[in-house]
């Protein structure tokens, strides 16, 4: 079974990527496939790779590049909602990559399951 | 993996129902803005699409809109758009309306409105469920 | 003290934080998703309307007009203001206190 | 189909909104600031209690523990889950509706 | 102009009240943990420091709280810091607490619970009132 | 009279920053001072300089930094907020700072009123 992941909302101000994270960690482990993970709304912000978090606190932007890089997961940002929030080339951290919204529904239609975190 | 099985076997025929739902209010928040924009997209592909608008969602279709003393785009008349993309199945829940004193008068397009003992029946035979 | 409210009504706490906490006399103004709590015709218009004696209602025009709101009755009582009349009633009032 | 529920049922009408459209027979998850609706000892608790026959209720464990809510009574019949099976539950259902 | 001859006239010696407010729960989002973050910067200053928690924020203080499981910081210890700052007037709304089944024996903290009746009263007190 | 402004969410997707740049418009209209902008939480993401909306859109970063240069207006972004979500130098507009938040407990004592905008 495939899943899709929507996340909207941008690391440490709300909950969505750690949710996310860790649902997508335990749905691998489960044996099932990641078919995307899509960055919407302030969800981009997940994918800025300046993010500096303390020493001690969870890095998301990392976390997210380097399970995409282990599962060969698609980590998607959505182009119109980068450019207003400036998540850019510029920006992105290595493993996530930039394209539209049709990615979105193009997930919905390919996955099995889709499943949503935001605020 | 039965689910994957079927969808195989139909190949790329596969029509799945897409439900796109609503529930903030325009401006405050830029969820509306957002949402109608992945559904104008949604629209090109050949899949079945439909919006609801429920809880304060609704007050995004409110007629006579006019951003300009906040400075924001004003995007209510993009609905409009939603028919020439065929994008037919526009439902709202007829309590939310109610609970802010709207009627569908006050719409600036067609839909359905639906008591939510009825939009609860097309809420539940979608595939997919986007909100926002 | 001047109080604002920037959330709907129906979908958050924050006006019956609000009213539950100011003191009388107080001032609240509505801005942004917040001005739906002036809808005269809304099932939550009591919750106001009982309070019109405590408090002084103030709601920011603007954001009345950007959700198509102008032909929509308000409550009777609230004051309607434009960006300036805001800065005023910040002015006016010695603490401004924002309910998020 | 399975609900998901992330907020506060003391902040947002996300939780009155999913109970009032569910049709009867879906689970709901509460997760994230969601899970302080499955206090039993709170104010909200009948909300969740007087639909019990309606729907199966779950609760992620992970989000009651990290709020300091392991000591504290939560609904009875509602299950705990963790990740993994948060996961189970979206497989087992057709659909995952996030009430956001 | 009143005020800031008054401000001026008394010069640095002025002494302010704040009032940090929390009404959200910890974690959900990170507003607790970031207005945590300004209290314990504002101690520096010497300023009339309050800290209140009302609604969910009563949340915020809840014991034995451990987020290994979702992999985020455990900040409920910091606040045992507040008291080290010469932070002391932390309040907690009577009401709040009640409605969500808790006590003042459920905090991390020693605090003093008001009912809205009294919280009212000293939150109408304040100079600078910052919420989150 | 002097007013501190304290902005808590991002441009775009919360109406904060824009309710908090049309209050501080009028009150410099109104003849007031504006002692101090200061960003905090999201409204850290309001100095990234690769913010592009679209051309009938607003762009929430230039106009304050436009209204900051006008106005001679202090306009401070939080450095631990923004370094946990990538706003750094490498990023930051023309005529915003980086600071401690002690600049927003200064902007509290020096300023005769402070209002907050956020979600």
């Amino acid at each position: 079974m495939k899943f899709a992941i929507l996340i909207n909302e941008g690391p440490f101000t709300h909950q969505a990527s750690d949710s996310a994270y860790r649902f997508t960690v335990a749905a691998l482990a489960r044996g099932y496939e990641i078919y995307r993970v899509f960055f919407y709304n302030d969800g981009v912000y997940n994918s800025n790779r300046f993010s500096e978090p303390q020493t001690d606190d969870r890095n998301l932007v990392s976390l997210w590049a380097k399970l995409g890089k282990e599962h060969d997961i698609d980590l998607v940002v959505c182009v119109a909602a980068g450019l207003r929030r400036g998540i850019k080339d510029e920006v992105l951290e290595d493993g996530f990559r930039i394209s539209g919204l049709g990615q979105l529904v193009e997930a919905g239609i390919q996955a099995d399951r889709l499943v949503v975190f935001g605020d | 993996m039965s689910e994957m099985n079927e969808f195989d076997e139909n190949g790329p025929e596969v029509i799945k129902r897409f439900m796109y739902v609503n529930r903030k209010a325009p401006y405050g928040t830029i969820y509306a803005l957002e949402c109608l924009e992945v559904v104008l997209v949604a629209a090109a592909f050949d899949q079945d699409v439909s919006v609801v608008f429920l809880d304060d969602g609704v007050c995004q279709l409110k007629k006579n809109q006019d951003t300009t003393g906040i400075g924001m785009k004003n995007f209510s008349k993009t609905y409009g758009a939603l028919d020439d993309y065929d994008v037919e199945k526009i439902y709202v829940e007829k309590e939310s309306l109610a609970a802010r004193g709207l009627t569908e008068d006050d719409l600036v397009i067609p839909v359905e409105v639906l008591a939510a003992d009825d939009l609860r029946e097309v809420m539940a035979q979608q595939d997919v469920i986007i909100s926002s | 003290m001047l109080h604002l409210i920037n959330k709907s009504p129906f979908e958050r706490n924050a006006l019956d934080s609000c009213l539950r906490m100011a003191r009388p006399g107080s001032a609240i103004l509505l801005i942004e998703d917040g001005v739906y709590a002036a809808l005269a015709k809304a099932a939550h218009a009591e919750k106001i309307i009982s309070r019109m004696d405590d408090f002084s209602f103030y709601v920011l025009g603007h954001d009345v007009a950007a959700r198509g709101l102008n032909d929509a009755p308000l409550i009777e009582g609230i004051d309607v203001v434009d960006y300036e009349g805001f800065v005023d009633l910040v002015a006016e009032h010695d603490v401004t206190q924002s309910w998020l």
